[in-house]
């Protein structure tokens, strides 16, 4: 209701072409705080999502950043319906998918995938890779049998993995191959949208840019969309073409990936500038007296 | 553990999840210790690994084998009653005579003391001696009595594990009501002395047995004591299940799940069953030892095994009337339970080694399962 | 505080109050007998059936029933169908009883408990932590009531070592301890092998965290640091399973070990009273059993706060 | 040939167990004697006169306490026995042991009671200058008040007094008393009525229920503190579960003593009884002296051993009037067929069950126990298995599924279990239900309940009177829906009858004789398979004098009768 009014008004730059894949409009998250001596009542709420609105065309990459606690992640579950939202509304390609049942969410969730930040604890320790990868195939009843690990053996090979890695389990990977497992399974269904939260901040710095790499050329072999979330604004920069600046559960500043890197409106946006690692000690040196200075 | 602090801890680490930096789950730093503990790269499933830990274990696999020897013993009950006693277990012999080598010996005095332990001099005849003063083979009721003990600790252990299992998971998966309400209830159990309960409903059904609907269970039926035990203890296995079912809700493996449109039952049963396994084998059989303890109390008492079917329990019991005159039918049948619980407790404790040697659910399944509730205050 | 307080003490109404309709309906709606021609006795005429039955209220309704039995039980004036003995009074008489045999236990089941669990983890994985280890399993794989008859016949009929059984008051403290130190061994094995094996594993983990290892690293000696540090911080789950034990137990639990050894305690009335199925008894100690079981569970939650600061009291979702 | 074998020995240890018993019926019997002499021999060593010593503490113990301490509501001999030394009622029996305990004397009435009206009414005097242990006077009301208690307290015994005209009315509406007993209290006169003739009333008046108490003893419940005593001794603490104890009463000897004086006073100033839950260790207290007396037997487990160590000297076997008995149901399938019955019969071998209750039972195949006037021996079904097989098959009875009751007191539950083999053997599918003892003959009591087919049971005489056995046990007309005694449900109108009349008349050779054919005409219905009387045991420790301890076939223990050697 009213989606092209509210999504026109409230930032600008979000103003994004129609056919938009992804459209967000003043989505809520409010946990509630309980407490009282015999039952409990609500007393307050933590607005872990604050009411944002952002949009996703097809192919593009929109980078969410923020600090930790900023809301972020809250933010990719709600858009999933992974966490039932306060409020607002969710479409994805034009249709609500806010407040729809298990059902009637099952053929949607083909469509859009998640990368998740632990690759520890998203994937189940006790399923084979073979099982982790091509469950969603046998569920969404897509493939199954010799087809099934045929598929999956192709994208474990897609990933950089080896085909004869199906019938290992998780514990025997390190953190970046296992996050290769993740990304995998997100693409089993070769889903339209990929929201990738934090897919890398967990991992050594060395292996980051492989991952990031991974799903740059992924993007661009299966037209991908990406939701790229990530607290650290450089990673962000490297991979999205827009960005949305996430403080306090609401959206403090969105734009181009540059201009907001090189011409940040907004005081958040700085900090968070300020805090990427340069790899000149001077600068950083620079850079620290700066943010002291701010602080 | 009181489920309520159980219940707001879940709440806290929902609420970190969401609000807290999403990047330092506790879950997640847990797996990394366990990954980094048992070698990154350590070859073949969990199970392998276990079984190579376990096969390590010899002082385990040897209570193992004598587990497995006596449950066979056991089984071949029928095969010595019939070819090396030539009678059953509940023949009484009072008025009898053993001819030995040209002595005659009688089976019961008259005073009712027993004949005591022939073993291979009467052809295997009253091996252990007979029990009393009826005169039955001791040896024979030690191999039937142990058919129903063994049966009772574990089917009793299977129907707690059930129950337990069904009632965790859905105690812990849907929350709310539903958590609410089996909550509760365990904790009325919880609460209620167990060995009081175990035997008010076994004195109780003794008289008149159980007649629910279509099932008709008499009062000698073994399946009454072992439907109490598994329901009594069902509780001590629930609750640390369900902590750990709420603790895996919470892990990102579960939304992924979620993510991919994976229903309710196929997340319980293919998601979360599997990691509750090596909690489940263990608490299996430290069920079955602390099941075959209750069922010797619960004989002990009267509210058990009914004569004449004998059980470890009801031989012990049968027995302690004549302990200062024939302590050996004291001691002969506690010796079995001794044993077996014994073999079962060590195998089980090598189980658990094998199975999760770093978990928190060591201690948990000990204290759960065994609490002393259970088998100490008797 | 107050609010877990207010919680918990709500909370445990409502299971006495669960537990005490359970106990009711096991014995009211499920078995064949009427208490009524039991306490009329052999030779009674359908007249004298009529008049107990009405005397003790059998011919109302069950909630009634269920009311009045409830009233009398806390009005103190409930009594036993068997022998008019006030079941109330009879309870408290076997309190000093009951205390002394779970106190004493408790103080062997601890001792024993701490030094083998300490000595197994300080000498973990060396033959005398294998030889406390299955010393432990056997402790805990004995059926208490056969250990308790082994010893009854060895000590007391064999060699006639200790004075058979009963319970003798503390205000002759020789005969007390005479009297009770089987009972005391018998029921404290199990605990002793049970606690020694918790300990140990609590104590290894402990040793294993990074703290210890500081310690360690800072120089303090081994028994410093196994003392100051991991004792310590092992002694939680310990703590734990004494409270709720130990809850059950003076709640009148040790009912094998105080009819075996004739202590006049709560546990041998609950025995009595479960073996003639008297009702009113078996709802009294059932109850009274029931509440130490809630209150230790409860105290142990205080204690746990108490032990490790990280654990606030009623801190839900804040 | 190995069956001849068994026969035979059985047939040597039955003649000598015979022979056994003989001997110790003589030994009871001329105890008056022996113990005099002892006694006077005695006499030298201490300042005592007559017996042992007079004086000192009893120490004893119950394995249970009494059900009550009450003399109108207790029903058990545990407390019959407690009670037999303080409450003395209008009667007594005599304290001797063997049939002249079955003999009855006046108690605190004066003399025995005038019977009149067609052995209707019964007239005696109360003796006067009686008191209580208070220092009140004990009047005549004060048994009319008994009486009522026994209806008010819903006593087990006031069945016994239901026969006194008003009584069933009073029962009914616990108001106004009961018309048919009429006291004077100035002459101490009381007057009986009673509804029709009743043969047993002299023994039922001679019971504790109608012992009198003061008027103002409430009627509950009085276990925790006792009404004032009549007899030799007060119970001057009594702690219900746990013990009691005794005082001499202070007006005995000046006053009620003096009067009866076939009431023995006692030779100890104190008896303080215990409760202990474990009977070996009684034994053991008894062996090292600290417990001077038991009520219960030695456990099956010890009683060899004390037989074999303290028979004599300690420790004597006691015959009791009882009768232990399997009962066989005849309204159902298959015990309706006498063959069946008669089968059981000769297939149930008191032999093997003499074993198995440890030679606590005596062997016997009647209703009837030694003891019990009107006793004649006879053995209907000497112990045949292949006769009882035969009879089995000429009943055309085959396949069978019956449920065979016992209770869980050891041995009972082990003669539930011969029992249910023996059945077996005979072709049933026999299935063996062991109830708890407390419940036990509550629920086969009840005739609803399902699958009564078989069981068994025993039987105490309240009295030593015949019709307390077959009136209650035997008569169909007693048959009702709970409480039953009749277990076999036998209803056999000319033996009805037969009971009925004989009820009516006072005990005589006569009777007694027509009681002995009574006894054969239902073991010739094969309605039970009795297997023996149960031999109780006096147990004593070193310094009592166990000659002089009287064993009363009703109350047990004589408690005056114990006293300390020296």
């Amino acid at each position: 209701m009213g989606s092209d009014v509210s999504g026109a008004t409230s930032t600008e730059a979000t103003t994004a072409p129609s056919g938009a894949l992804l459209e967000v409009t003043d989505l809520v998250k409010h946990f509630p705080i309980k407490s009282g001596l015999l039952f409990d009542r609500e007393v307050d709420q933590v607005r872990a999502v604050d009411g944002i609105s952002f949009s996703v065309d097809k192919g593009e990459t929109l980078g969410l950043v923020g600090e930790s606690g900023s809301g972020k992640s809250t933010a990719c579950r709600a858009v999933l319906q992974l966490l039932k939202p306060t409020s607002g509304s969710v479409k994805f390609e034009g249709q609500e998918i806010a407040g729809l049942g298990r059902r009637e969410l099952r053929p949607l969730r083909r469509e859009m995938q998640m990368i998740f930040q632990d690759p520890y604890a998203s994937l189940n320790p006790r399923k084979r890779v073979g099982q982790i990868v091509g469950d969603q195939l046998k569920i969404q009843k897509v493939a199954s049998g010799g087809e099934l690990r045929k598929r999956v053996e192709g994208l474990l090979d897609r990933v950089g993995l080896s085909p004869e890695h199906y019938n290992r389990f998780p514990h025997e990977f390190s953190g970046g191959q296992r996050q290769r497992i993740g990304i995998a399974r997100a693409l089993a269904l070769e889903p339209k949208l990929v929201i990738c939260d934090e897919p890398v901040s967990a991992l050594d710095v060395s292996i980051q840019a492989q991952i990031v790499n991974l799903l740059d050329d992924l993007q661009d072999e299966l037209r991908l969309t990406y939701v790229f979330v990530a607290h650290d604004i450089g990673v962000v920069r490297h991979i999205s073409d827009r960005i949305a600046v996430m403080n306090q559960g609401k959206i403090v500043e969105t734009g181009p990936a540059d201009q907001v890197c090189e011409h940040p409106r907004d005081a958040y946006t700085k900090k968070l500038l300020a805090a990427v690692p340069i790899a000149d000690p001077r600068e950083s040196a620079a850079r620290r007296a700066e943010r002291t200075a701010a602080g | 553990m009181p489920s309520e602090s159980e219940k707001s801890g879940a709440e806290t680490t929902a609420l970190e999840g969401a609000v807290v930096s999403p990047g330092t789950g506790p879950g997640g730093s847990e797996f990394a210790i366990v990954e980094a503990d048992s070698g990154a790269r350590q070859g073949g499933g969990p199970w392998a690994i276990a079984w190579r830990r376990l096969r390590r274990n010899h002082f385990a696999l040897f209570a193992l084998g004598v587990f497995l020897l006596i449950v066979v013993c056991c089984l071949l009950a029928p095969v010595w009653a019939n070819q090396v006693a030539h009678t059953g277990p509940n023949q009484t012999h009072t008025l009898e005579k053993l001819h030995e080598g040209g002595e005659v010996k009688e089976v019961v005095e008259p005073s009712g003391k027993a004949i005591g332990p022939q073993f291979f001099a009467a052809g295997g005849k009253f091996f252990l001696g007979a029990d009393g003063h009826l005169g039955r083979d001791e040896m024979v009721r030690l191999l039937y009595g142990g058919r129903s003990s063994l049966f009772i600790g574990i089917v009793a252990a299977i129907i707690t594990t059930i129950l337990a299992v069904v009632f965790g998971l859905l105690s812990g998966f849907y929350g709310g009501w539903t958590d609410t309400v089996i909550s509760r209830a365990m904790d009325v159990i919880w609460a209620f002395p167990v060995v009081l309960l175990a035997i008010a409903l076994g004195i109780v059904l003794a008289v008149g047995g159980l007649e629910i609907g279509p099932i008709h269970l008499k009062s000698s039926s073994l399946w009454i004591p072992t439907l109490i035990i598994g329901i009594v203890y069902t509780p001590y296995m629930a609750r640390p299940l369900r902590g750990e079912i709420l603790a895996f809700r919470e892990k990102e493996f579960i939304e992924a799940a979620v993510a991919q449109g994976a229903g309710p039952s196929r997340i319980m049963f293919l998601e979360i069953l599997p990691n509750l396994m090596s909690t489940i084998i263990v608490f299996f059989t430290l069920n079955i030892a602390n099941n075959m303890l209750l069922e010797a109390v619960l004989s002990y008492l009267g509210a058990g095994v009914q004569p004449p079917s004998s059980s470890w329990g009801t031989m012990i019991s049968e027995g302690f009337e004549a302990l200062y005159s024939q302590p050996l039918l004291t001691i002969i049948p506690g010796t079995a339970i001794l044993l077996t619980v014994l073999s079962v407790n060590v195998f089980g404790d090598g189980l658990r080694d094998a199975l999760d040697p770093k978990s928190k659910v060591r201690f948990e399944a000990r204290a759960g399962s065994s609490d002393p509730e259970a088998i100490g205050p008797v | 505080m107050l609010r877990f307080l207010v919680r918990r003490v709500l909370g445990a109404i409502a299971v006495l109050f669960a537990i005490s309709v359970l106990v009711f309906l096991i014995f009211n709606v499920v078995p064949a007998t009427n208490p009524a021609q039991r306490i009329a006795g052999k030779n009674a005429t359908p007249q004298l059936i009529k008049n107990v039955e009405k005397e003790w209220g059998f011919d109302k309704s069950l909630p009634e029933q269920y009311w009045t039995q409830m009233k009398l039980i806390f009005t103190g004036e409930v009594k036993s169908y068997n022998a008019h003995i006030n079941v109330d009074e009879r309870i408290v008489e076997g309190i000093p009883a009951t205390a002394s045999l779970c106190i004493g236990a408790a103080i062997i089941w601890l001792a024993f408990g701490f030094l083998f669990g300490y000595l197994s983890a300080v000498r973990s994985g060396g033959w005398l932590d294998r030889g406390l280890t299955v010393l432990a399993l056997i402790g805990i794989s004995m059926p208490v009531f056969w250990l308790a008859s082994i010893l009854l016949y060895y000590f007391t009929y064999k060699i006639e070592l200790f004075p058979p059984s009963g319970y003798e008051p503390l205000s002759d403290p020789g005969k007390w301890f005479s009297h009770l130190i089987l009972p005391w061994i018998s029921l404290a094995v199990l605990f002793a092998g049970f606690y020694s094996r918790v300990l140990r594993s609590s104590m290894l983990d402990v040793m294993n965290e990074d703290y210890v290892r500081t310690a360690r690293a800072k120089g303090l000696s081994q028994r410093r640091v196994m003392v100051k540090h991991v004792l310590r911080n092992s002694l939680i789950p310990v703590i734990t399973l004494f409270g709720l034990d130990f809850g059950v137990l003076i709640g009148g639990g040790a009912i094998v070990t105080e009819s075996l050894f004739n202590i006049e305690g709560v546990g041998l009335f609950t025995a009595e009273a479960l073996k003639q199925q008297d009702f009113p008894s078996i709802m009294a100690v059932t109850l009274f059993g029931a509440f130490f079981i809630v209150l230790f569970n409860i105290l142990v939650d205080i204690g746990y706060a108490y032990l490790d600061p990280r654990i606030r009291l009623g801190a839900s979702a804040a | 040939m190995r069956k001849l074998a068994i026969f035979l020995s059985i047939a040597v240890l039955a003649a000598i167990s015979a022979v056994a018993l003989a001997a110790c019926g003589g030994g009871g019997s001329g105890s008056g004697t022996t113990s005099e002499s002892t006694s006077e021999s005695n006499a030298g060593g201490s300042a005592g006169e007559g017996g042992g010593s007079e004086g000192g503490t009893l120490k004893g113990a119950y394995t249970s306490f009494p059900d009550y301490m009450d003399p109108q509501i207790s029903y058990t001999a545990e407390g019959w026995t407690a009670m037999r030394p303080v409450y003395i009622p209008l009667l007594a029996y005599k304290a001797a042991p063997g049939e002249e305990g079955a003999e009855i004397i006046p108690g605190l009435a004066k003399e025995m009671p005038k019977i009149t009206n067609g052995d209707k009414t019964y007239t005696m005097f109360l003796r006067e200058g009686l008191k209580y242990s208070n220092g009140e006077p004990i009047k005549a009301g004060d048994f009319k008040y008994a009486v009522e208690r026994c209806f008010l307290t819903n006593s087990g015994g006031s069945p016994f007094y239901t026969d006194i005209v008003g009584a069933e009315q009073f029962a009914k509406t616990k108001k106004g008393g009961i018309s048919g007993i009429k006291v004077n209290e100035k002459t101490g006169e009381i007057v009986i009525n009673l509804e029709k003739p009743q043969g047993t009333f002299l023994n039922e008046l001679a019971l504790m229920f109608v012992a009198p108490v003061p008027q103002n003893t409430p009627n509950e419940d009085q276990s925790a503190s006792p009404p004032p005593a009549s007899g030799p001794y007060m119970i001057t603490k009594s702690q219900p579960g746990r013990g009691w104890d005794y005082e001499r009463n202070p007006y005995w000897a000046k006053d009620n003593g003096k009067q009866m004086t076939e009431i023995p006073s006692g030779h100890v100033d104190k008896i303080e009884i215990e409760v202990n839950r474990n009977q070996s260790t009684q034994v053991n207290d008894i062996e090292s002296g600290k417990l001077n007396w038991i009520f219960d037997p030695p456990p099956t487990d010890r009683y060899q051993e004390v037989k074999e160590k303290f028979e004599g000297t300690q420790f004597k076997p006691e015959p009791t009037i009882s009768t232990y008995y399997f009962w066989m149901n005849q309204t159902t399938e298959p015990f309706s067929n006498k063959k069946v019955r008669e089968a059981v019969n000769y297939a149930v071998d008191p032999a093997a069950l003499e074993r198995i209750y440890t030679g606590q039972v005596v062997g016997t195949q009647q209703i009837l126990p030694p003891g019990m006037p009107g006793y004649k021996k006879f053995e209907l079904f000497p112990h045949n298995m292949k006769k009882a097989k035969e009879l089995i098959a000429e009943s055309g009875v085959k396949d069978k599924e019956i449920t065979v009751w016992t209770d869980t007191e050891s041995p009972n539950n082990d003669a539930g279990t011969y029992y249910q083999g023996v059945l077996k053997e005979l072709g049933f599918n026999v299935e063996l239900k062991i109830l708890n003892a407390d419940n036990y003959f509550t629920v086969i009591g009840n005739t609803s309940t399902p699958n009564l087919d078989t069981g068994w049971a025993d039987w105490f005489e309240d009295f030593p009177h015949p019709n307390d056995f077959f009136d209650i046990l035997l008569n169909g007309e007693s048959i009702q829906p709970t409480n039953n005694q009749n277990f076999s449900q036998i209803n056999v109108k000319p033996l009805n009858e037969k009971i009925n009349k004989l009820a009516e008349e006072q005990l005589g050779p006569q009777q007694e004789s027509k009681y002995a054919e009574l006894d054969e005409e239902f073991m010739k219905e094969a309605t039970w398979a009795p297997y023996g009387t149960r031999t109780l045991s006096l147990f004593v420790s070193e310094d009592i004098n166990l000659e002089t301890a009287i064993w009363n076939p009703t109350f047990e223990t004589e408690l005056t009768s114990l006293e300390f050697k020296k």
